[in-house]
């Protein structure tokens, strides 16, 4: 079953490759129903998951290099299931945005689409390593030809930098998973974390897991990737970005860091939690200094990442479920910024903010979209990001209430980044008449963002059902860990 | 005569030869023969040692680098052939496209 | 029984998704209707409560399940109480003469559709706040008003100064608001839960006084109301508020939103009961800001500036009597206060309303030529006019203009005054009674901001009214129309009689709060000294008012007399310097820094060591390269030198062994 | 001094000779001749060490057919008379490198030499090396080397037409 919601995508990949060269319109709706079927499936694997058991579920397991005891096993817990749900959300909706945004040389990118999604699905479901790894890196190849073959001006340095700086820090990942894998004699991740053995290079171990996964989540102050690889990427290559591949930093971080190492994590968490701290604060006040609103919104993204992170190293419950919930959020709100900044872009041309101003008097429909995920990104109560927000810093204020203090500055400076982006686009008199008759969103456009508003809602007003699924592995994590002492 | 030191002093000798031929000539087919002469050396320490142990093996592979030289040369040759069509000249300092 | 608590809630949203969907194809009568009647609907509803709950303990709970993880379990938990229904009551009846006053008001406004979803979002947003049964809800309607309050005060976001001043109002109270939640975290690690009850029993059990968590918990929570209440130092968001449409000050700027922060510290009374300390704190910021308040407010010219700053320093005194314990004068002033100050609001909007009619009338006749759907009225308030139709010094004379203002205005402005027997003077009594009796520094701030009041509002009285027009736009006023008049007249009448509430001996309001905030709140014995004192203090600052004003202003550039105040004028007029403060100073610190990260540290620093990096590694390259010369002799020395060195390494090693 | 060492020492002289002169000749076809020459006592070499199979060989292969192939080339190419000037002053340093870097390489072969080999027994028995043994090892142990040297051959062979084709 997980084998085969990994390689639908992958499938249906090989299949747009197939399509003649002229036939664009059938490979995107080729690329929506793969992606759409995945999407039926995790809701399938959704309903049938049982939130009281705290192991794997729909484990599958075959050996694959024995000698080293290289398996190729698949398993959804808690921690993976919203992760998963994620990606199949946003899929879908990353290509329905591409109509606009991609143009040429149709039939490589919805095939490179469908391979990330495989890649993606592989890394949140992979229990070996040495599969998590594979997965790992095949997610990276996609993104550098997404940004480097559609991206804007700047494409070729953005995807060196990103290509090279996410890579440097696999290697170190790599270098630990072959370490792990042969001194403990299998990678399999289960295995292992049973084993609790205590590593003797515990803190090197522990240091060459993180900084691959900091890299990627990114932490401050790691960062300096992002905002060129988002202004750089196409609109649909920005929303997978910061949906999901950041994402995979963050699961990594709990996955490998806290459920092998939890004594170094143990050691690190305060550091970790000051670089969030800073990350918090940092990436919102130098998100408030952009001019170019999609830089501003990576830069947003660093900024809630941090949370992420803080909530992470809290190491308790709260802050666990609480960064966990925090990931599907941040992929809904900034997901939605990006696909907000992608249209007023595919409309106007540029991103300069100070070229706006009174959008919306001029396309009502649109401003107030645009108005709704700025809103769940502050972190508005009713919809998702208060919620874990609020979760994340009550687990931080447990585990350390200084830096959860710290942290809570940053709820005054989303406000006042958010709002002074939104005032700037969509307020006030417009400043250049290229703004006089720009046409409201279309239908694709409002279908394409309303499920992201809908689930910001419903995770805002009920996130019991959210909590719930994850509840019994994250308590079973920290248990095994030792870390629920508290 | 039965020592094998006297044979590996020559082999020695020769090789050494061999490869300052190698690296003083710029010409590529002296360069080719001073290989040429380095394989050599190499066959007679070959057979020196066979012919200390009783061993045939020494011979047989001896046999093979011979087959090997002469593949060796009939491409090399051919490549020096085309290469002088090209640059009218075997002076391998003239063939530097690949510096950094 | 137990889903009817939500219907109040309900209503107002039923009504705002209506409008928010459907809206664009009704009309306007039918959009103000169907928004004002949900709130009317919410209004019967509260009163239906009020009723079958009267009397006993009058507490329903219902509870959803919300948040749910570990320990942390909070509910959508609704808590019906005497305090709450109190607070419904104002907010839905209040809140709907206004929705009333806002059909005639916002008339022809190209986003009237809007404007009522927001309103309608406000009113239940702030049901949630003061229904909520737990510090995290409360918390989430707390945020949501902030957030109407931001969509309402940018409403006419076409000019950049409305957007700013939205902006400025919602970052402002997001400061205190994280003071707020800090203290709801600190709530929750020290008593494990976050409901109402839970917290006070477990405090009730604490049975300690100033323990320092609990004046901790306390001071965070007090910051969230200096944001929300407009206290010192947070108050400078609340003048630049006055940017939104004037229904919207008096609803949100002035009766309801701004009492949130008294209402919270009602709700949590037995935690400040707790923490006197904190109490003493509570009590000087709200004395202190009654006291700037009300001094900036002498120098004002703009007719809702001046209401806005009389609103903080009215805060001011409910603030300082939470702060002293007299929780039930507290709740009384805020009552009163909403509707006096509400109708202030409305009465100024229907000044501004007639100021306006001159530059209106003719595209009010054009309209009434075309009345086609596609011709798009022109705003009606959006603030481009020669004359500024809010600033007093253009007014003058409006006395016989608009005669029925007038009258209301005057009610209005007596009971903010303190005057008897109007709403006003019962609730200002009772707080300064109390603090008379309990702490005689904020009985004095409170005093001579008592003082200020009255001559505030006579100022204003006079320069509005009385005298002659000083301009055309006052020349030319007339009375609005009876969609805004008729609630004119309610809250005029509320405002003359609300002392009934908490009549002197009465004392109906303290009775029936009693159960919520316990016996030690209630309100102390009628002092008929202190009444008569500040009667007649009024009265005299009410004359000296009209003796200095009545002849000060014949045309409207003339130097107001308290300019020979000299500095002291200035330092009033910029309302102490605080906002210039913050604006110079913090924003521009904060502008500074934020450029300085994203400038020099983030690009040159943060990625210049990333790219330095990348740079060196090429630059290494790029002298290492110089090594393939392309001559392959050289290739082959550099292996014959390998050579030698790896067969003198084996010779070496062997013969060592 | 018995007659074989004689024979060996002047073959040897003769044969460092020809080394010597090949890599110092200046006329290609002088230092093939000298090539020839020196493969030739090594061939009697072979025969002094029980090789004579691959004494012939040597003769019929190496100094026949690959230095007729080199001749034929030199003379083809009309490369006969090298110009060797040194112009780079890059490699100036090059060639005494070159010659040192040689010594030494031959230092270490002696030093092994006189370490080791000096101690080293004669031959253990005298062993039969004519065509027939030569020709069991080849299609016994060494068949699959054997029939890969033949692929080799025939690749080099489609190499070389294929390289000199003209176009």
């Amino acid at each position: 079953m997980l084998s085969v919601i990994i390689f639908l995508p992958l499938v249906g990949a090989v299949l747009v490759a197939l399509l003649p060269r002229s036939a664009t319109a059938a490979m995107r709706i080729a690329a929506l129903v793969f992606s759409l079927a995945t999407f039926a499936l995790s809701v399938a694997l959704l309903i049938g998951f049982n939130n009281a058991q705290s192991g794997y579920q729909y484990v599958e397991s075959v050996d694959w290099i024995k000698t080293y005891g290289i398996g190729y096993k698949l398993g959804m817990d808690g921690i993976s299931i919203w992760l998963v749900m994620l990606t199949t959300v946003i899929f879908p909706i990353a290509i329905l945005s591409s109509t606009e945004a991609i143009r040429d040389r149709q039939k490589e990118y919805y095939a490179l689409v469908l391979l990330m999604e495989t890649a993606t699905l592989g890394v949140f479901l992979a229990l070996d390593m040495f599969l998590f790894y594979v997965f790992w890196e095949f997610a990276l190849v996609p993104m550098y030809f997404i940004i480097g073959m559609w991206g804007g001006e700047k494409r070729i340095y953005a995807t060196m930098k990103f290509f090279v700086y996410t890579m440097a820090g696999s290697l170190l990942m790599l270098l630990a998973i072959l370490y792990v894998g042969f001194s403990g004699g299998t990678f399999d991740l289960t295995a292992l974390v049973a084993k609790n053995s205590a590593w003797a290079a515990s803190v090197p171990l522990f240091l060459a897991f993180a900084i691959a996964f900091v890299i990627k989540v990114p932490l401050f102050p790691f960062h300096s990737w992002l905002p060129d690889a988002h202004t750089e990427a196409p609109t649909p290559g920005s929303v997978i970005l910061a949906a999901v591949l950041l994402k995979m930093g963050a699961y990594g971080l709990i996955r490998f860091n806290l459920a092998l190492f939890p004594e170094a994590s143990r050691l690190f968490a305060p550091l970790m939690m000051i670089l969030a701290v800073i990350g918090i604060l940092y990436g919102a006040i130098v998100a408030f200094a952009q001019t170019d609103a999609k830089r501003l919104v990576a830069y947003s993204s660093v900024s809630h990442m941090g949370y992420i992170v803080l909530g992470i190293f809290s190491m308790n419950a709260l802050g666990l479920q609480g960064a966990l919930l925090q990931m599907v959020n941040h992929g809904i709100s900034t997901g939605g910024l990006f696909l907000i900044v992608g249209y007023l872009y595919e409309r106007r041309h540029t991103r300069e903010m100070a070229r706006f101003g009174g959008i919306w008097g001029k396309m009502p429909l649109y401003g107030t979209l645009a108005l709704l995920f700025v809103l769940s990104s502050v972190g508005l109560p009713a919809l998702n990001g208060f919620v874990g927000e609020f979760v994340i810093l009550q687990g931080a204020f447990q585990a350390n209430w200084v830096w959860a203090a710290f942290a809570s500055l940053g709820m005054i400076l989303s406000a006042v980044y958010l709002l002074t982006f939104y005032q700037k686009i969509f307020l006030g008199e417009s400043r250049d008449t290229a703004n006089d008759g720009l046409r409201d969103v279309n239908t694709r456009e409002v279908v394409t963002v309303v499920p992201l508003l809908v689930l910001a809602l419903v995770i805002g007003l009920y996130s019991l059902p959210f909590f719930s699924a994850m509840g019994a592995s994250v308590t079973n994590l920290l248990t095994v860990a030792g870390l629920a002492v508290k | 005569m039965n020592t094998v030191a006297p044979f590996v002093l020559l082999s020695a000798i020769l090789f050494t030869i061999g490869v300052i031929g190698v690296l003083l000539r710029r010409n590529a087919i002296m360069i080719f023969m001073s290989i040429e002469l380095m394989l050599n050396s190499a066959n007679l320490a070959f057979v020196a040692f066979s012919n200390q142990w009783g061993k045939l093996d020494g011979q047989l592979i001896v046999f093979f680098v011979m087959a090997v030289a002469a593949t060796e040369v009939a491409v090399g040759l051919a490549l020096i052939v085309t290469i002088f069509h090209t640059k009218k000249s075997t002076d391998v300092d003239d063939l530097s496209q690949m510096k950094g | 029984m137990q889903l009817l608590v939500i219907l109040p809630i309900l209503f107002p949203l039923v009504g705002l998704l209506i409008n928010a969907f459907f809206g664009k194809h009704m009309s306007e009568g039918l959009i103000g209707g169907l928004a004002s009647s949900m709130v009317g609907l919410s209004f019967l509803v509260s009163a239906w409560l009020l009723f079958t709950s009267g009397g006993g303990p009058g507490i329903v709970d219902l509870s959803i399940p919300w948040i749910k993880v570990g320990t942390l379990d909070v509910p959508f938990g609704f808590l019906i109480d005497q305090l709450s229904l109190t607070m419904m009551l104002i907010v839905t009846g209040v809140g709907g003469l206004i929705h009333i006053y806002s059909i005639g008001y916002m008339h022809g406004d190209p986003r009237f559709q809007r404007f009522f979803v927001y309103m309608n979002l406000f009113i239940a947003s702030m049901l949630v706040l003061v229904m909520a049964d737990s510090f995290l809800l409360m918390f989430v309607g707390w945020e949501l008003v902030g957030l109407c309050s931001y969509l309402l005060i940018g409403f006419w976001f076409s000019n950049i100064h409305n957007a700013e001043a939205g902006r400025k109002a919602f970052v402002v109270n997001r400061i205190g608001d994280v003071g707020f939640i800090l203290g709801i975290l600190l709530i929750f690690v020290t008593f494990g839960t976050l409901t109402f009850p839970d917290v006070f029993a477990k405090v009730q059990a604490m049975n300690a006084v100033n323990a320092p968590v609990v004046v901790a918990i306390t001071l965070l929570l007090f910051v969230g109301a200096t944001g929300k209440s407009a206290q010192i130092p947070l108050f400078v968001w609340l003048p630049d508020a006055m940017a939104g449409p004037t229904p919207v000050s008096a609803l949100i700027h002035a009766a309801t939103m701004v009492t949130a922060g008294i209402y919270m510290m009602t709700r949590a009374h037995v935690l400040y009961v707790a923490a006197p300390d904190t109490q003493t704190v509570v009590a000087l910021v709200g004395a202190l800001t009654a006291f700037l308040a009300g001094s900036v407010a002498l120098t004002q010219f703009d007719i809702k500036k001046v209401l806005a700053y009389s609103t903080i320093s009215q805060l001011g005194f409910m603030v300082a009597a939470a702060g002293m314990g007299a929780y039930v004068s507290s709740v009384f002033h805020l009552a009163t206060h909403a509707f006096f100050k509400a109708l202030l609001f409305l009465a100024a909007g229907s000044v501004i309303h007639g100021m306006e009619h001159l530059s209106k009338g003719e595209e009010e006749s054009e309209r009434s030529g075309a009345p086609g759907p596609h011709k798009a009225p022109a705003p009606a308030h959006s603030g481009e006019h020669t004359v500024d139709p809010q600033d007093m010094r253009n007014m003058g004379g409006l006395r016989t203009r608009m005669p029925l203002t007038f009258v209301v205005y005057c009610i209005g402005g007596l009971a903010l005054a303190g005057m008897p027997p109007f709403a006003g003077f019962w609730s200002k009594d009772e707080i300064v009674s109390a603090a008379l009796a309990r702490n005689p520094l904020v009985f004095g701030l409170l005093a001579i901001s008592a003082i200020f009041t009255a001559f505030y509002i006579g100022r204003q009285l006079v320069m509005v009214f009385f005298g002659k027009p000083r301009s055309e736009e006052a020349a030319h006023a007339v009375e609005s129309g009876s969609a805004m008049t008729v609630p004119l007249v309610f809250l005029a009448v509320f405002a003359t009689i609300a002392g009934i509430l908490n009549l002197p001996g009465l004392d109906s309001l303290s009775h029936w709060l009693v159960p919520v905030v316990g016996q030690a709140a209630e309100a102390l014995p009628f002092n008929i000294g202190v009444a008569t004192l500040f009667t007649v203090l009024a009265l005299v600052m009410l004359y000296g008012a009209w003796a200095l004003y009545r002849s000060a202003y014949v045309k409207a550039g003339d130097a107001d007399p308290l300019t020979r105040l000299g500095g002291l004028y200035t330092f009033l007029l910029r309302a102490w310097f605080v906002d210039w403060f913050f604006q110079n100073v913090i924003v521009k610190l904060f502008y500074a820094g934020s450029t300085f990260l994203a400038r020099v540290l983030d690009i040159g620093g943060i990625d210049g060591t990333v790219n330095g990096v990348g740079i060196m590694v090429r630059d290494v390259s790029a002298s290492l390269r110089k090594v393939q010369t392309g001559l392959v002799r050289s290739y082959g020395l550099m292996m014959l030198l390998g050579v030698v060195l790896v067969v003198a390494y084996f010779v070496l090693s062997a013969s060592m062994r | 001094m018995t007659p074989e060492l004689l024979s060996f020492i002047i073959l040897a002289i003769i044969s460092i000779a020809a080394a010597i002169g090949m890599i110092t000749s200046r006329n290609a076809v002088y230092a093939a001749l000298f090539l020839i020459l020196n493969f030739g006592t090594v061939a009697v070499m072979y025969l002094m060490l029980n090789a004579p199979f691959l004494a012939i060989i040597q003769v019929s292969v190496y100094a026949g057919a690959i230095m007729v192939l080199f001749l034929f080339v030199i003379m083809l190419l009309g490369a006969e008379r090298l110009n060797e000037r040194e112009t780079r002053p890059v490699m100036r340093w090059h060639r005494p490198l070159a010659i040192v870097l040689g010594a030494f390489l031959l230092a270490l072969a002696l030093y092994v030499l006189l370490t080791r080999l000096g101690q080293s027994t004669a031959s253990v028995n005298v062993f039969g090396a004519g065509p027939l043994e030569i020709g069991l090892q080849l299609f016994g142990p060494y068949l699959l080397p054997f029939e890969v040297a033949s692929v080799l051959l025939l690749v080099a062979m489609i190499g070389a037409v294929v390289l000199t084709r003209e176009k």
